[in-house]
């Protein structure tokens, strides 16, 4: 169990995916405008990853470890994780109509975000069992969110300064997701 | 090798097989639109248009909360493919941009208070309007700046705001912001087709020049030695420049502010200069032209209002021809104005110009005889514009002399009415008669109709009941005789069929109480007009007509400009002096030529003539001076010539002899002028 | 109408406290005094130097950016010289020339002007320049390392890192009178406790910092080292210990109370103060770092905004009326 | 129905494609591959831990299965003989994971070198443990049965200046080196003699 | 349509010119440039799939149903992607190491797909091995950019070679994390400041 | 000028001024001016159909119809000729007429209202009464729609300074006592609320009404707050206190209702508060529609270029431009400032010192308020930061260290919303 508590905090703070591993700036920086996005899309990706986590692995281990296809896996996962996108919108869609509405229009977006493939490919490089998996893609999306939601908190108020015009925007928003990787380094080494 | 072949293609079949079921088992209907737009868009999803993914962006389009080139990726091609889907077809329109429009600012103009809060012109305006004594000056603290999204807006260097007119997009924002309506939105078109409203700043010359010429405007650029401009500002609102400047009375110089310590400048004078200036360059300086809009209007009539007309709608991207009775354009201008006062050469030159910018003509036609209103809408007019003028109404009345037919049946003048009935000619006037005037004669006329077989007669008065003689008023035993008044009520409209009147529409202008205003339109086979000309009319093709016959064509008058906003009249109303025949000089055939135009644009581009709100006019109280302070008097420039004896001496009067200002007058009077604002002036100390 | 007599017009009020932020920045500096003196005559001319280049240099970079950006000169504010001074303080005596420049251009340039100036800094500039010459430059704030040559007859040994690298044993060697009065290895004007919070106590009582933000600091630290020394002393130190060493009074009354990186609202406040205290102790017992407070602060100063949101429903809001 | 099937189709003979083009290209590249993974890794690692050895170390290899995992032994002759094998262990350093090659004589169970191979520790600082002898060099000659443990942790090992967890994190790997090596001593010491006979 | 290849090629070196003015694909540009070699090793990689996608989907761009294009794309991305791994690790493999999991990533670098989609999609052969170069080009030259920033400053060297005297202190926080964000959001500043003219 | 005290925690405590703070005991009456000029707001602006013509003569306490249609009517306070009209723009786009009339030096009394009015009934009274010193409209305390359960009588002023209201409780206790009894039968409502400071709850309680009692601390004293503190009804953003069936009304408009009934004449003189330019305060009474520069001139205080004008007190009052401005029938008082007083405003951007938040008494987010304020984000600030709930007294920029014109930007903002007609529910 603490070995697991280890591990979340770890990959929510310490190795968080966003601003320690680089992995998912484009909608980091894309969808951190308005705080209600950024809301939005922190719970869409906690959900798919959760999901692509899961069957991710298990197609690695019982498809490709098993046959010895380890090459084809960057193949594999973004196909199984473009198709999972894309059945989950089918069906939230259609069963869950408010739960739709509300994740449903960030879930494009997710299957172009390289945190979602790269924390499966961190769940087979680490070789995390299956329930490690898991929790690992659950804490890396929660870390994803985490920092997507402080961002866009502070984001928030960086459009309302005075930035100067070649700053704003995009520059100004690279620069403050660097403060915001600073200060996560308050977490550094600490599992 | 075969394993992966076989792991692959088994994975691709469990994909497709889920996904294939998934879209069967969930589908959900989605508006085919969104899904071509979607499918226009890359749908890389990379979230570069600020939103979650190109679906969501594609809701956004087709609800119309982003636009057709929000996707980054994409660039232009799908912009165009968006636009295509969304059917915003990007149309030829000729593009608008902000134009500030005040012109002194803040440390020059006079102040109320000294204001110390927001840097905005909003937040200013809190305070008692602003701290201009201007109620409409521009208050020169950026707002518009600060609002325009694509940083075409700057502050000059005298607090007003300068467009930078590269970068403008026309989006109108700046507009929008500022809370005094110094910026707008302009184009061309709109300025000929614009009139002065009281939230505007005009100079006083501005303000009483029947046309409306930008008179600061052109003097202004005849210091800055650009001629062509200026005549091109001119031209936005007089097509005839250099006729004016030899016959035009100048009301402008009346109202001059330099009036106030010396003598008004030579404004006509000036107008001639750059006028002269364009004949000598031997070239006609053709301004902004509107795109093609390929309407094809038939004028009918060449004089100075006729000649207008079509200028200013072949500059709005129509397609005039002007229908003109005599051998030659020019009506009243080259028949009845003698060639001491204009040189038939500079009435050639003025109408040559109006001509190049691609308006036809036919000469030697008639209406009546070559052609009437049915044969023209068959011909393919999509209007027909009477501008006949002072000459030639009676002829629509005298069908059956000297070989002509009347264009429109049943429409009288009454006094060519009254005369055909005492010489005994025999004129039929139909079942229902309505008779506009607001005199006894009506009754008498009205009589005689009824005694001629009509069986009902109606007549129609502007005036309240009790503004009337006394026999209208009493209308029970009239009504008894078949005659019925109406009161307050004025005509708004003809309506008919081929060459003949069927219907006219009416409309009470003083309803008891809240009411809405009534409106109705009744029969009638002839309308008699009080005394005077016939109108302007618009004549409009009309679906909406009782029973025509096989192949004869409804049609409708539309309501013109020829009344000011606001004022209950009709396009009928009674003559008051100087209302109907009004042009007393060629400047007022120009206003009403051009406020002709602007009906048939509104018309045609948004389906109704719309009132200006506000607008200037005489008996309107706006701020003005009545003293000039800090101002150097100086003289008039005159026009020199050279006597017989090689003497140069001042000339006074008479066009013959009565040259230009040469070019140093010119711009010495230029220099002259004060830039007049509603209230501030150039001060010169 | 010339020659009228014109009136100043504005809007409501027409009346001010004369509050103002220069007469701000000015207190902080007067109230930061007493422990860069301190730091000043246990150093001597080094310490001195460290401090008047960073003040200057502070003061220099706000106004070459004043110059780039375009906007009005800015230095009289005092907020520049605040953070140079702050900047300084945090630094050991022996800090580099190059150093000090470098770490006044990232506060003032990279911390605060290019966000917009004062107000638009969502962390604390001068916390940002010093976690960066931390991450770039470990050796230079190491203050055993950087203190080495220095023999002022007390104890020279920077006591965070004495504990982080021998353990809780090193407590004993600094007694609570040592500590308050700066008789240890530190940064310039850091380390004199009791200087900190005379100085503190000053602004609180002229309301120039918000005491929540400093009270609830010091208390998160306190119960944090409570706890984690109840629950293993042998490995964590107790929390006087943490209260007066290292970075821990600065932290409380200059630099977690920076305004515009720090919340306004009451509770805001206390979270933030709490949960800085707490992860301060966090990273001091169990993380990379020798002193949490820096990067406490700069977490908090980044989870400020949504901690703002918490706050009390406006008047009317809420009623319902029939 | 049928537009159904040609997307099927599509997407499968799409997937099965690219599955074969890359089978055929992994077949070929699967050997190349396979040596400079050990060659760029390990490799300079391994060299420097046998420096003066007569083999090459990255062939003679053995493979042992320990918990499941399978793990290459480099196998070094010295003088002709067989005595020494290094192989590669984890610790947790301040970046990840590092990885740690531990050389240890057979006959002796001496330490004979110890290397760092893949680590994402600070540069300058924590990578020191892999670019700095001396550090390495406290290790050596000392048995792989030890407690390692750097002087902070009360232990003999000199951490890097600035790089405690670093350090920390070798001395784990050798210490773990040190548990392997004492579960698989008599696997390997067959090993080898069925290699050699 | 009326541009020529050369037209295609010259917009991704500065009016397109990714991440900058196009703000996409950030992972890699932020995670591999801590040295020069790494930036252009990603850059030289990502251009090689750039071409091959945009060659082949522009040849196949009539064969692939509208609705599942985007599953086809990736299919073709990913196989290219994973060519690029397997050549890579065969006879780059140090480099391969550096680039650790960003290589499978540049399957889901957004301009990668984005040309694809919005480009290759829609346009024949030679315009689309353009576009692709001219975007590669301008993705490498980006990458070693901001690569050499970091490197020289952060550690000091350019391409491994040291630049400055030894008493140079790396400015190390520009190879960390935050360092690159920073120095990202600096350039993106000053080419706008550029880009304004 | 209040300075922050050296030692300063907590809110700002700003104390409304007592009467012992008045310069003399005597409220000065300022002789009738040649020149009055009367202000009505108009909500059509433009000058339009006018029954008044320039020459018409008016009589004192003349009910003076402006339209020929509709019911604007002014109540003249002079006898003599009009001698112009015009339009005239005031706060927020206010729009008033002005009638200048020259006055005679003797008074002739119009009899109109002492016929229909005098002991009459409501119905024939009230067609006279929006015009009574103290409030801007009586009328609208009676409304059939929505008639008022509760009136708050203010024994407070609203304003720091003015003790206008309070003098009249003081001195005219027993014609207060009077007027409630006719504003009960005027209005009919029962409910009648007296607030005042402690020191004049004697007074207030001859009144007979029901007597509430608050500490004078700025600024509890104004509506909004009222409401919340004696009725424990706050009033949500979106609506107004007559949404709520309370009305307010000055104890002066509640003395003057009673002169008008028992003297059968419309009072046509108002109690001021002046502040002069070292804060003393003066109390006159003056005729409405006095300008300024007469009252100035009888109390020979001088003021000149850059000096600042105030109607009202210092915290909401509004700045008037000319020395001919006329005082209005709501103008409790007249401030002058000396133009080393004028506080320069700044220009920099918040900083987030909070201390606004904590100043605010509607406990507003104006540090976030403002930075949205500042981006024209108009109606983002109603919706997520509760612009609406504002209750205008103007702390916020009283205590804002940048000198940054909160106020100003805040009423900007509604005047804005209110403009673009985008004032939705933003309460529900």
């Amino acid at each position: 169990m603490p070995d697991y508590i280890l591990l979340i905090v770890a990959c929510i703070f310490v190795n968080n995916i966003l601003l320690m591993q680089y992995l998912g700036n484009c909608p980091f920086l894309g969808v951190s405008k308005k705080m209600e996005t950024a809301v939005g899309m922190a719970m869409a990706v906690i959900f798919v990853l959760v999901l692509a986590g899961a069957i991710t692995w298990i197609v690695d281990i019982y498809l490709l470890k098993a046959f010895g296809l380890e090459y084809l896996r960057t193949l594999s996962f973004i196909l199984v994780i473009a198709s999972l996108v894309q059945f989950v919108e089918m069906f939230l869609r259609k069963s869950i109509p408010g739960l739709y509405a509300g994740l449903g229009i960030f879930l494009p977006l997710i299957t172009t975000n390289c945190a979602v493939m790269g924390v499966c490919l961190i769940n087979i490089m680490e070789e995390y069992s299956f329930t490690q998996a898991l929790v690992a893609s659950f804490s890396y999306a929660v870390g994803f969110g985490l920092a997507l939601v402080l961002f866009a908190g502070v984001r928030e108020r960086i459009i309302l300064a005075r930035v100067p015009k070649p700053l704003q925007d995009t520059s100004i928003g690279l620069v403050t997701a660097g403060m915001l990787s600073l200060a996560f380094f308050a977490f550094k080494g600490m599992v | 090798m075969v394993s992966g072949f076989l792991v692959m293609g088994g994975l691709g079949v469990a994909i497709g097989v889920v996904l294939a079921l998934a879209s069967k088992v969930f589908y959900v209907y989605v508006d085919p639109k969104i899904e071509a737009v979607e499918d226009a868009l890359p749908g890389a999803n990379c979230g570069g248009c600020g939103l979650p993914g190109c679906s969501s962006n594609a809701v956004a389009i087709v609800a119309g909360k982003a636009s057709a080139s929000s996707c980054v990726v994409g660039g232009p091609d799908v912009t165009a493919e968006v636009a295509e889907v969304m059917g915003v077809a990007i149309t030829l329109q000729e593009p608008e941009i902000a134009a500030p429009g005040c012109s002194y600012g803040y440390q020059e103009a006079d102040v109320k208070y000294l204001y110390q809060g927001i840097n905005d012109c909003r937040a200013a305006t809190l305070l008692d309007g602003g701290s201009k004594i201007c109620t409409i000056g521009c208050l020169g603290l950026g707002t518009c700046v600060n609002a325009c999204p694509f940083g075409a807006l700057s502050m000059g260097p005298d607090n007003l705001p300068v467009v930078d007119t590269e970068t403008c997009t026309g989006c109108g924002t700046c507009e929008r912001v500022c809370p005094k309506h110094i910026i707008t939105l302009t184009s061309t078109s709109d300025r000929i087709i614009g009139e002065y409203v009281t939230d505007e700043c005009t100079a006083p010359c501005q303000r009483n020049c029947p046309t409306g010429i930008n008179i600061p405007g052109f003097i202004q650029e005849i210091s800055n030695n650009n001629y062509e401009a200026a005549l091109a500002i001119i031209k936005e609102k007089c097509p005839l420049p250099l006729i004016c400047g030899y016959i035009c009375p100048a009301p402008c110089e009346l109202a001059c502010r330099r009036n106030l310590i010396d003598e008004a400048v030579a404004i006509n004078p000036l107008k001639r200069f750059v006028a002269d200036y364009e004949m000598e360059t031997e070239k006609h300086i053709t301004p902004y032209k509107a795109p093609g809009s390929g309407q094809k209007i038939a004028v009918v009539g060449g004089g100075a209002e006729g000649l207008t007309l079509s200028y200013y709608l072949a500059r709005l991207g129509y397609d005039p021809t002007i229908l003109e009775a005599k051998p030659q354009l020019g009506g009243i201008l080259r028949y009845v104005i003698a060639e001491d006062r204009l040189p038939r050469k500079v009435l050639d030159h003025e109408i040559e110009g109006i001509l190049e910018t691609g308006v036809q003509t036919k000469n030697n036609v008639v209406m009546g005889r070559d052609f009437h209103l049915d044969t023209l809408f068959q011909e393919g007019y999509d209007a027909v514009v009477l501008t006949k003028g002072g000459f030639d109404s009676r002829k629509i009345l005298q069908p059956d002399q000297k070989g002509y037919d009347s264009s429109v049946k049943g429409l009288y003048i009454m006094l060519d009415f009254l005369y055909a009935l005492a010489n005994g000619e025999k004129v039929d006037p139909g079942q229902r008669v309505v008779i506009v005037h607001n005199g006894i004669e009506a009754i008498d006329l009205g009589r005689k109709c009824r005694k001629m077989g009509a069986q009902k007669v109606t007549i129609i008065s502007n005036l309240k009941s009790h503004e009337l003689p006394i026999e209208l008023q009493g209308s029970e035993d009239l009504e008894a005789e078949g005659i019925y008044v109406k009161h307050s009520t004025v005509v708004t409209g003809l309506k008919g069929i081929s060459s003949r009147l069927v219907r006219v529409a009416l409309e009470d202008t003083h309803p008891i109480g809240e009411l809405p205003e009534e409106k109705a339109t009744i029969r009638a086979d002839t309308l008699i007009l009080s005394a005077g000309r016939l109108p302007e009319f618009v004549f409009v093709r009309s679906e909406d007509q009782p029973e025509p016959e096989e192949g004869e064509i409804g049609w409708e008058t539309i309501e013109t400009f020829r009344t000011f906003p606001g004022s209950k009249e009709g396009i009928c109303t009674p003559p008051e002096p100087g209302r109907i025949s009004d042009s007393s000089a060629v400047v007022k055939s120009l206003l009403s030529g051009r406020r002709l135009t602007r009906a048939i644009h509104q018309h045609f581009s948004s389906d109704s003539v719309t009132p200006i709100q506000d607008l200037v006019c005489e008996t309107d109280t706006i701020l003005n001076v009545t003293e000039v302070h800090e101002v150097i008097s100086s003289n008039r420039e005159r026009p020199h010539i050279i006597d017989v004896e090689g003497n140069s001496k001042t000339a006074w009067i008479f066009p013959d002899e009565y040259p230009g200002l040469n070019e140093a007058s010119a711009r010495n009077e230029a220099e002259r002028c004060l830039k007049c604002g509603l209230i501030c002036y150039r001060k010169q100390k | 109408m010339p020659n009228q007599k014109l009136f100043v017009s504005s809007h409501a009020p027409y009346w001010h406290n004369r509050s103002s932020l220069s007469a701000k920045s000015y207190n902080i500096l007067l109230a930061a005094l007493p422990a860069v003196i301190l730091g000043i005559y246990q150093y001597g001319p080094p310490a001195l130097g460290v401090v008047a280049l960073s003040v200057s240099t502070a003061m220099i970079w706000e106004l070459i950016m004043n110059y780039v950006t375009k906007r009005p000169v800015s230095i009289g504010d005092g907020n520049a010289a605040v953070i140079g001074l702050l900047l300084a303080m945090l630094l050991p005596a022996t800090t580099p020339w190059w150093t000090v420049v470098i770490g006044t251009f990232l506060a003032v340039v990279v911390g605060k002007q290019i966000f917009g100036g004062i107000g638009g800094n969502p962390l604390n500039p001068t916390l940002v320049s010093i976690a960066i010459i931390t991450l770039s430059w470990k050796g230079l704030l190491d203050f055993d390392e950087a203190l080495v040559n220095f023999d002022l007859g007390f104890y020279m040994v920077y006591p965070l890192a004495a504990l982080k690298h021998l353990g809780p044993s090193v407590v004993s060697n600094y007694s609570v009178g040592e500590l308050l009065m700066g008789q240890y290895a530190g940064a310039i004007g850091s380390t004199f406790g009791l200087g900190l919070i005379i100085g503190g106590i000053y602004l609180i009582l002229r309301g120039m910092i918000r005491w929540e933000i400093s009270i609830s600091f010091l208390v998160g630290i306190f119960v944090t080292a409570l706890l984690f020394n109840i629950s293993d002393s042998e490995k964590y130190a107790g929390p006087l210990f943490h209260l007066l060493t290292g970075y821990t009074l600065i932290g409380a009354f200059f630099l977690a109370t920076e305004d515009s990186s720090s919340p306004v609202n009451f509770i805001p406040m206390l979270i933030y103060g709490v949960c800085a205290g707490f992860l301060t102790v966090l990273i001091r017992n169990i993380g990379a770092f020798v002193d949490g407070a820096v990067f406490a602060i700069l977490m908090m100063n980044v989870a400020n905004p949504l901690l703002d949101k918490i706050r009390p429903k406006a008047l009317g809001k809420g009623i319902k009326h029939a | 129905m049928r537009e159904m099937l040609k997307l099927f189709i599509a997407v499968v003979v799409f997937s099965c494609l690219s599955g074969g083009v890359l089978a055929a290209i992994q077949n070929a590249t699967k050997e190349r591959i396979e040596y400079q993974q050990l060659k760029f890794v390990k490799g300079p690692t391994i060299k420097d831990i046998m420096e003066g050895c007569s083999n090459d170390p990255l062939i003679d290899r053995l493979r042992i299965v320990d918990e499941a995992k399978e793990m290459h032994l480099f196998v070094g002759e010295f003088e002709g003989k067989r005595n020494t094998v290094a192989f590669e262990t984890f610790g947790k350093g301040y970046g990840g994971v590092m990885g740690v090659i531990v050389g240890v004589n057979l006959d002796n169970d001496e330490i004979i070198g110890v290397g760092v191979t893949t680590h994402s520790e600070t540069p300058g600082v924590g990578s020191k443990a892999k670019t700095d002898p001396d550090f390495t060099a406290q290790f050596k000659g000392l048995s792989l049965f030890d407690p390692f443990k750097v002087k902070a942790d009360g232990g003999q090992i000199d951490a890097l200046s600035g790089a405690t967890i670093s350090s920390r994190g070798v001395c784990g790997a050798v210490v773990e080196a040190g548990e392997i090596y004492k579960r698989l001593k008599p696997t390997i010491i067959e090993k080898m003699k069925e290699k050699q006979g | 349509m009326a541009k020529t290849a050369v037209q295609e090629f010259t917009k991704g070196l500065w009016a397109e010119i990714p991440p900058f003015r196009l703000v996409l694909g950030l992972c890699p540009v932020l995670a591999v440039t801590k040295t020069v070699e790494n930036g252009i090793g990603m850059g030289v990689a990502t251009t090689f799939v750039l071409i091959c996608s945009n060659i082949l989907i522009s040849l196949l761009r009539n064969v692939i149903p509208k609705k599942v294009r985007i599953a086809c794309f990736i299919v073709v991305i990913a196989t290219f992607v994973t060519v690029v791994e397997l050549v890579m690790q065969a006879f780059a493999y140090p480099l391969f190491l550096k680039l650790g999991i960003f290589i499978p990533l540049i399957v889901v670098n957004c301009i990668v797909l984005g040309r694809a989609e919005a480009f290759a999609a829609k346009n024949g052969v030679v315009a689309s091995f353009a576009d692709g170069l001219g975007m590669g080009v301008g993705f490498t030259l980006s990458l070693t950019a901001l690569a050499i920033v970091r490197e020289v400053l952060g550690n000091g060297t350019f391409y491994d070679i040291p630049v400055f005297g030894p008493s140079f202190e790396p400015f190390s926080f520009m190879v960390q994390a935050p360092g690159a964000f920073v120095c990202l959001g600096l350039m993106l500043c000053i080419m706008n400041m550029l880009g304004k003219k | 000028m209040i300075k922050k005290p050296f030692f300063g925690l907590g809110k700002p405590k700003l104390k409304y001024s007592g009467i012992e703070n008045i310069e003399g005991k005597d409220v000065k009456e300022i002789p009738p001016s040649t020149m009055i000029t009367l202000m009505h707001k108009s909500p059509n602006g433009e000058l339009g159909d006018l029954a008044l013509s320039i020459g018409d003569e008016v009589k004192t306490g003349q009910k003076l119809n402006l339209r020929k249609t509709g019911e604007e009517y002014l109540t003249s306070t002079a006898t003599g000729t009009i001698t112009d009209i015009s339009h005239a723009s005031g706060y927020a786009g206010q729009s008033f007429i002005s009638i200048s009339i020259e006055a005679k030096s003797k008074d002739l009394w119009d009899g109109e209202f002492e016929k229909a009015g005098k002991n009459g009934s409501p119905e024939n009274v009230l067609p006279f009464l929006s015009c009574l010193p103290g409030i801007s409209d009586l009328t609208s305390l009676i409304k059939i729609d929505n008639p008022l359960n509760t009136i708050i009588i203010n024994g407070l002023d609203q304003d720091l300074l003015i003790t206008t209201n309070q003098l009249i409780v003081r001195n005219e206790a027993d014609n207060l006592a009077e007027g409630v009894e006719f504003l009960k039968k005027t209005t009919g409502v029962k409910k009648i609320i007296f607030v005042v400071p402690p020191s004049l709850r004697m007074e207030a309680e001859k009144s007979g009404a029901e007597v509430k009692v608050i500490e004078p601390l700025y600024p509890d004293a104004t509506p909004r707050l009222l409401m919340k503190e004696i009725l424990d009804n706050p009033v949500p953003p979106s609506k107004n206190l007559e949404d709520l069936g309370v009305g307010f009304i000055s104890a002066e408009a509640v003395v003057a209702l009673r002169t008008a009934f028992v003297k059968g004449k419309m009072p046509v003189t108002k109690v001021l508060t002046i502040i002069d330019k070292d804060n003393r305060l003066t109390c006159i009474k003056a005729r409405i529609g006095t300008p300024v520069r007469d009252i100035l001139n009888a109390l020979s205080i001088d003021v000149s270029q850059g000096d600042r004008l105030v109607f009202g007190g210092p915290m909401s009052g509004q700045g008037i431009y000319s020395e001919d401005m006329p005082i209005l029938a709501d103008t409790d008082a007249i401030m002058v400032q000396d133009k080393d007083q004028v506080i320069p405003i700044g220009n920099d951007p918040c900083i987030n010192c909070g201390e606004c938040v904590r100043a605010c008494p509607a406990k507003l987010p104006v540090n976030m308020l403002i930075r949205l304020l500042e981006n024209g984000l108009h109606e983002e600030a109603a919706n997520e930061y509760d612009l609406l709930s504002c209750v205008e007294c103007g702390l916020c920029s009283y205590v804002c260290e940048m000198r940054i014109p909160i106020f100003h930007y805040i009423m900007l903002g509604k005047h804005e919303l209110a403009l673009t007609g985008s004032l939705e529910e933003t309460n529900a």
